[in-house]
């Protein structure tokens, strides 16, 4: 046995990266899985290009997998990388700035040849031209050769043998960080069934890395990163869109109304759409329409017949849905909207995430036309944020819009089970009597919510007509005079207001009057919450309070928000929360906006943080 | 699945089907005849009257919901055939009909139209063609003729018309059927048959608005010349037409021609095309007797063929699935993938 | 002659109502005319069911328009009328309320009938019954039979003849006020010309109207409203819709680019592509799209062949534009954009006017997407606000959005022509070189304004490509680079800012500081003048500031807000503006927030500043 | 009005028109071979480099324009028609070239595609159809097979598919044709007789995603069998296909038939229908032939007329307009109406 030393560390952020065709977020769902099922708190976040198969070699084509792990309570996933696997000259060109000094390298030195160094824009070969030496701990290894090595005799292309080189480097660090390598090979073992070579092939590949890092003598070093405290309970590895998906089907359960999805497929909303249509068996209507527009119309047209209905899509689509939303806060029917944000305007970055929708939700229609708004904070909080989203619509006949972005969609994090029992039965209640004397009475409201009354068709009886012109209060007749208009625009403002009257209090995490509060939402969560920790640990008097409701604000949100002398809003958009925030209680709060397409680092929201305290 | 076709006779009369809504068409509107006949066919269909839903875009024509008494929904403008196939595929069991108008339908609403057609849910459409918006006051539309002059277009329109039963069957129509405002009688066969159909059915009404476009139709609502006008289709019977039923449709190779069977020589009512609405050529080169003066306009059915129904399949997909993976348990799919337990 | 005394007055407001069919939006129209060329200064406000033919005789069907003239400078249509013409029982029942006390009421008693009275939910007849008679000045008067009995043997229908019976109102109304009908007898002469026995009939009834109040006895009064000393030049009466297509059609000319109008109809913007297309001679090419996203779409299109391309609509069209609108921000092209807004939300209220659509014009958008938000105030500054937005959409190279509403579209006043050589030249310059060493760099910006070059197909050598990914400094190049998107995102937010660099000083009508500041934008415009102006009359110690600038706001308005102990925000929506300036600006503004379809009442206004003020 | 069509050699070659951004799509991808024979066609058309501009909306196909040195613009979803429209009409001198998927024409931008063949602009539309969503990484399309299984059809998708070339003759297009991928004489031959029509030109174009559809078009690609199952029009000429020009399409009636010369009894190629791209009622028959396993698939010219020009027209009313009315000068219409002046 080489003398390699064993280190305990807190934690650690990998980055794999290559190219699009490489298996790098495979690479990184495998070891996110191992990790997991280690019991490491974790985070990750996979970053591809837009490109089905960018060319390549490409710096365009490369995709990455970020992952988090660690012995702590986490957040994110980590803002500069520990380790950084490179599987070609172009990944390691776009991700070099980003690692830690002194961080570690593992490149497949094979692909480092004249062409693809070229593509990256290298005029020579950093891996033998000393540029890194000194300020990383670099590993060439030639992982394709390894392979073809390792694959003899094994009967399949030779093409497919390459293909495996990601799993040499996956159990490579299996090695480092000492995991078991069990899971991913039953993994392989399930997913290449009727594959038998390719099962081979990639379990010796897998094994070919392990025993590279034991058996070399190249690495001084091997990782042991503890098991986290995690509350005790069933926990799995959940992506954001899986989550929200989970959470409507949970919300149809607890409701007992039939789910419809009506969606047009978008980066990166589609794969709610993709999750829903296998859950047939759950008796799940998936409608894949011509459009958004008619996405939205057909959940519209569900909702009027008495379903759970949504739909899902990114801010394009959104614009397009807008004109139907105003439909159904005038018909007042229940609809869950599902905004998964990304890189704008137009189409802009089309796989990278953004807040920048936050505007277009909460005031982006004609009209005075209020819809209620809620952000997950996690991947595994977009669960609940759907389930929730359900719950105000059925409650107050409302559409509402659910807030995620490209990170909580295809970001992950361990995840406790939801009990299904222990989650709040849903009230429906459709009418099938007459509410009014010999009639019914469509816009006859509820005192406490407001809400209307839901009459579904096929009720014998209660036969009336809903539409988007102007309703007179009560009847739900067409009515164009000028009180009942004033009326019905403060009644329709009225009852989303309501909706704040349910929330729970809103936490501060810190102190409850400090030096300066930072106020986040969505996914900017995870890097305010890891900032506010560590400036704690510097003894800094900050705090942190999240936001999940967005429409309406918090009812105590005010009082809170006068107890701090500072308050800094760090969103991925250009001001919006900000804006909202000012508008509402005139506090001159101000803003760190860092529109990249990724996370904004607890780093830099620490950074400001000092700098705005004179620190 | 939905039984609503076999229920007989539910004692239900038209005026079961008036709301009390006052009616704001202008007088003189065809849409009035349309409604009338609606409301008097549907206590034929043995549908209870719950089950009827009626969905609009926005036009004067989309107001159609307000003044049936059946559920109803009038939408936005485009989107009724969308909005109508969320609430059929919701629940089947319904017996949906889309009210639209020509520029709801073909205009903003084009695309919505035509995939509804492809999908083939189990919905009727009745498309009202005025040829002209209506409700926004008068400017062409999509089946104005070329060189209207309308509000929008004072030297003329530039665009050549849709016609709605070619674009219908060149979107997969299942049932393409055409009827008139004034002729009450063939109204209400056509809107029967439309619902006996299974499948979308697209039926175009052609409707005169007096305001905006008065006379659109008056070849073929004139008395005194419609029969030479207008030819009424009957499966499996000749073509014929004209006030002494004397003219007929005889096809020479691939072209049609008109022949009289009382002036031309050696022709027959043998050499009278026989309309077969199940063959697509023939629909075709029907539907594009529409704008040409050279022919007689068709009404009645132009197409109709049984093909699956979206939302049928649906159902057995569900079916299906249950059967085979069992019904959904969501404790069990939450609990299912990669668990592990922290003590 | 009876003894009618002459009264002289400052001004009067009389509104005209009567059945869809009964011809009141032409009869105001020409007592306008009439008023306009006496040289009063006016203001009217037309109102007309969503129907295009109501049933006869209900109150659905009345259509309305209200006239306020007067010797001095006026800014609304008026509060509560003086007068009011009812042609039916549905008229007289639906307007009554508003009329001033010991107003005129002027009846046709010919439609006071059973049937009449009983769609207008009278249980007896008004005229009649005595329920009127302390507190109106009532004149029935059976103008039915009298137009029948002046018109005897004119060969016409005896539809046609009672048709005229508005014709004998708007007489009567032109003795009353001293008015000549030679304008009307005139325009009865062209509009009718190839039907001499309409105008012969039209005439008689007319003179009928005029002599009935010179000859019976029952008005004891006849009034006189001098001229107003408008400022010296040729005037014109002009409602909004027409006065944004001569904006366009000017800045077409000013530019020396062609006019490309792509559009959908939709209430109440379908003038404006009504107008522009009866301007083939100027080479106008109007487009009548399938819908509003084509629509906007072709004016893109067209812009980027180098046309003044626009569009125009209201709220539910410009939220189906929304998504297009992002495509023109990223590709950075001039387009106008123009909203008359109405009531909302969805199909809502479509005749009627509203202010709602700020929050959609301003911040309506998916991502960090800014647009110039322009609104007009009056009728005739339609034309300057659309000149505006083509000059600046043309100067910064962005889509720029003219905010007008159903009032100003259909209301009217009289207008100074302006001078075509008095407007200034709006440079284009399209590019025919390369801007950079070899090549054409369609994102290498102006230092200045931070436009990008307008290169346009057909030029030899700038062949080019734009689209909705996200550009490349300078190159404009797709580029997916983190650091490039945050640049972008921060250039395009600057250009738009860039923009107030250029506005005129704001001004503040009343004193610099003040107990309270009036902050209106678009339409309110007159009712805050009217009140601040009455308000003075009291003595109060209030200003106005009018905005025109709704994004960017103007630089110098943060200080003059500054300088007011209260500010009072009427808008004809829930408080949009209000939100828009609390946010940025942090004061505590207040909103007055009149949600009627209607102009809200320079007396309300009033009211709403003195309880403020407790008075 | 236009004279780019008269324009004759310009000395460019296909190099002109490729761009400096690498390509990205997947290797093997169709879509590289029609980029290519595009490259090749334009400097054949006479027309200078700077007028040729490319409009696409978004998908892999709709990538193109980035890869072809003209003017170009990369729109959005389903909208590239739409925007088309508006450049032509803003200078008809240009040549403007739509590149489309069936995602984007069909389905998010069904109702434009169809608006613009009616309206008849001089425009080349250039649909590839991969029977997919390739970009959005494969979910079904509006011209997936029924039963298609994707990412979100996991049990098989339940839309009947549209048929192209049906839909553009239901919308009343003036010229209509089919080309594949994997035959480049044919691309070629078949854009430049796009380019040559006055008007709406739609073209279909087979397009194999290797990726999320790989093999879509196998039987009409693979050598050994396409000749059975692909029947390439000519005007004119008889409708003659198979290995050894042995099979031909005979009317029984107006019934489709397939014949044999080689074995069957009596019949000769005078019994072969003779193409005429000018017969709406020939066109619609063999359209239907699309998706029918009994019929061979028609590739090359379906139908093509002449019919007015949009923007012919339109200019057409602008120069009238001046002539009757004079060149409109904005100070007298701004002058003009009822006019008093205050002194
Ligand atoms: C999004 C949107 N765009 C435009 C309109 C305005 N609009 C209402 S109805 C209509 C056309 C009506 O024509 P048609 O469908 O033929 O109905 P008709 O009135 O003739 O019965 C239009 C353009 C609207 N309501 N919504
Ligand atoms: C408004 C909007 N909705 C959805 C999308 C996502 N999207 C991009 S391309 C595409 C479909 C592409 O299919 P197709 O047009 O057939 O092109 P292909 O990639 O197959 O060439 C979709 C749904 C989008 N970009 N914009
Ligand atoms: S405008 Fe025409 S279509 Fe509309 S109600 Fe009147 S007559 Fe009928
Ligand atoms: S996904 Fe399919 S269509 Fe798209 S580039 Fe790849 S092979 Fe071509
Ligand atoms: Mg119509
Ligand atoms: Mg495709």
């Amino acid at each position: 046995m080489p003398k390699t030393k064993i280190k305990h560390v807190d934690h650690v952020v990998i980055r794999f990266a290559g190219d699009s065709g490489d298996g790098m977020q495979l690479t990184g769902s495998r070891f996110t899985d191992s990790t997991a099922i280690f019991g490491n708190d974790l985070s990750t976040l996979p970053d591809y290009p837009a490109e089905i198969r960018a060319p390549a070699g490409s710096l365009a084509g490369v995709s990455v997998f970020q992952l988090h792990f660690s012995s702590q309570d986490i957040h994110t996933p980590g803002d500069q990388p520990d380790v950084l696997v490179a599987m070609n000259p172009a990944a390691l060109k776009g991700h070099l700035a980003d690692l830690e000094p002194n961080g570690i390298i593992i490149a497949n030195s094979d692909t480092f040849n004249k062409k693809n160094l070229h593509l990256a824009g290298y005029e020579s070969n950093p891996l033998e031209d000393g540029s890194l030496e000194n300020e990383y701990e670099v590993h060439a290894i030639r992982m394709t050769s390894l392979v073809i090595k390792a694959c003899k005799n094994i009967d399949i292309s030779l093409k497919d043998v390459e293909r495996t080189k990601n799993m040499f480097a996956l159990g490579l660090l299996f090695w480092m960080y000492n995991r078991s390598t069990d899971t991913t090979i039953q993994w392989l073992q399930k997913k290449f069934k009727s594959k038998p070579a390719i099962i081979e092939a990639n379990t010796r590949a897998l094994y070919a890395g392990y025993h590279y890092g034991d058996t070399t003598e190249m690495f001084t070093s091997r990782y042991t990163v503890e098991k986290a405290t995690l509350p005790p309970g069933k926990y799995r590895n959940i992506n954001g869109n899986y989550a929200i998906s989970l959470g409507l089907l949970a919300a149809a359960e607890k409701s007992g109304l039939p789910l419809f999805f009506g969606g047009y497929p978008i980066t990166p909303a589609s794969e709610i759409l993709h999750y829903l249509a296998s859950y047939r068996n759950f008796g799940v209507k998936t409608f894949q329409a011509e459009d958004e527009i008619a996405g939205i119309s057909a959940a519209i047209g569900a909702s009027f017949i008495g379903n759970l209905a949504c739909t899902a899509t990114s801010g394009p689509g959104m614009a397009l849905k807008t004109e139907a939303l105003g439909l159904a806060i005038m018909a007042e029917l229940p609809l869950v909207v599902v905004n998964v944000q990304r890189g704008g305007p137009s189409t802009g970055l089309p796989t990278k995430t953004e807040q920048s929708d936050l505007f277009q939700a909460v005031m982006g229609r004609n009209a005075d036309a209020p819809i209620p708004v809620i952000a997950p904070s996690t991947p595994g909080d977009c669960f609940y944020a759907a389930f929730e989203a359900s719950q105000i619509a059925i409650k107050y006949m409302t559409p509402v819009i659910v807030l995620s972005d490209g990170y909580l969609a295809n970001g992950s994090e361990p995840w406790p089970i939801p009990k299904m029992d222990e989650l709040p039965k849903i009230d429906v209640k459709f009418e099938t009597e007459y509410n009014g004397k010999d009639k019914y009475l469509p816009y006859k409201r509820n005192k406490q919510t407001l809400a209307r009354p839901w009459a579904i068709p096929g009720t014998p009886k209660l036969e009336h007509r809903l539409g988007g012109l102007e309703k007179e209060d009560v009847t739900g007749d067409v009515n164009y005079e000028a009180d009942n208009h004033h009326l019905m625009t403060t009644l329709r403002a009225q009852k989303i207001a309501n909706i704040a009257n349910n929330y729970p209090p809103t936490k501060v995490f810190g102190k409850d009057n400090s030096d300066l509060l930072i106020l986040t939402w969505g996914s900017t969560f995870g890097p305010g919450r890891v900032a506010v920790e560590r400036l704690h640990k510097d003894k800094l008097n900050v705090s942190h309070v999240h936001l999940r409701y967005l429409n309406p604000l918090p009812i105590d949100l005010g009082g809170i928000l006068k107890k701090f002398k500072h308050i800094l809003i760090p969103e991925i958009n250009t001001g919006q929360l900000r804006t909202i925030i000012r508008a509402q209680y005139v506090v001159d709060a101000k803003g760190l906006n860092i529109v990249r397409g990724r996370p904004i680092r607890a780093s830099v929201i620490v950074n400001r943080v000092k700098k705005i305290l004179g620190i | 699945m939905t039984d609503i076709k076999k229920i007989k006779s539910l004692d239900l009369s038209r005026m079961d089907f008036v709301t009390n809504q006052s009616l704001k068409w202008c007088p003189g509107c065809g849409d009035y005849s349309i409604l009338k006949q609606t409301q008097r066919i549907l206590p034929e269909l043995g549908v209870p009257k719950e089950k009827f839903l009626f969905i609009s875009g926005i036009g004067c024509s989309s107001r159609f919901p307000y003044y049936i008494n059946t559920y109803g929904f009038h939408t936005i403008h485009g989107r009724a055939t969308a909005i109508a196939s969320g609430a059929k595929l919701a629940n089947p069991d319904l017996s949906v009909w889309v009210v639209t108008g020509d520029g709801d339908a073909l205009s903003i609403g084009g695309n919505h139209t035509i995939h509804l057609m492809r999908r083939n849910l189990d919905i009727n459409i009745l498309l009202f063609n005025n040829r002209i918006y209506g409700l926004t006051k008068g400017q062409y539309s999509p089946t104005s003729e070329l060189g209207k002059v309308t509000k929008s277009t004072p030297m003329g329109s530039l665009d050549r018309p849709f016609n709605p039963t070619s674009l219908a069957l060149g979107s997969q129509a299942t049932f393409v059927a055409r009827t008139i405002d004034r002729n009450p009688k063939h109204i209400q066969s056509i809107l029967k048959s439309a619902y006996e159909h299974k499948g979308t059915s697209f039926v175009e009404i052609y409707q005169n608005c007096n305001i905006f476009n008065n006379g659109a139709f008056k070849d073929l609502t004139d008395k005194k010349i419609l029969s030479e006008n207008i030819i009424q289709l009957e499966h499996g019977q000749p073509m014929i037409f004209g006030k002494n039923h004397n003219l007929g449709i005889h096809l020479d190779g691939y072209t049609p021609k008109i022949i009289d069977l009382n002036k031309d020589d050696n022709v027959s009512i043998d050499d009278v095309l026989v309309h077969n609405e199940k063959d697509i050529v023939i629909a075709s080169m029907l539907s594009s007797f529409t704008y040409n003066d050279n022919f007689p306009t068709p009404i009645g059915i132009i197409y109709s063929v049984d093909e699956p129904i979206y939302e049928d399949m649906l159902q057995d997909q569900i079916n299906t699935a249950i059967e085979k993976q069992g019904k959904g348990d969501i404790q069990n799919l939450l609990n299912s993938g990669n668990i592990w337990e922290v003590k």
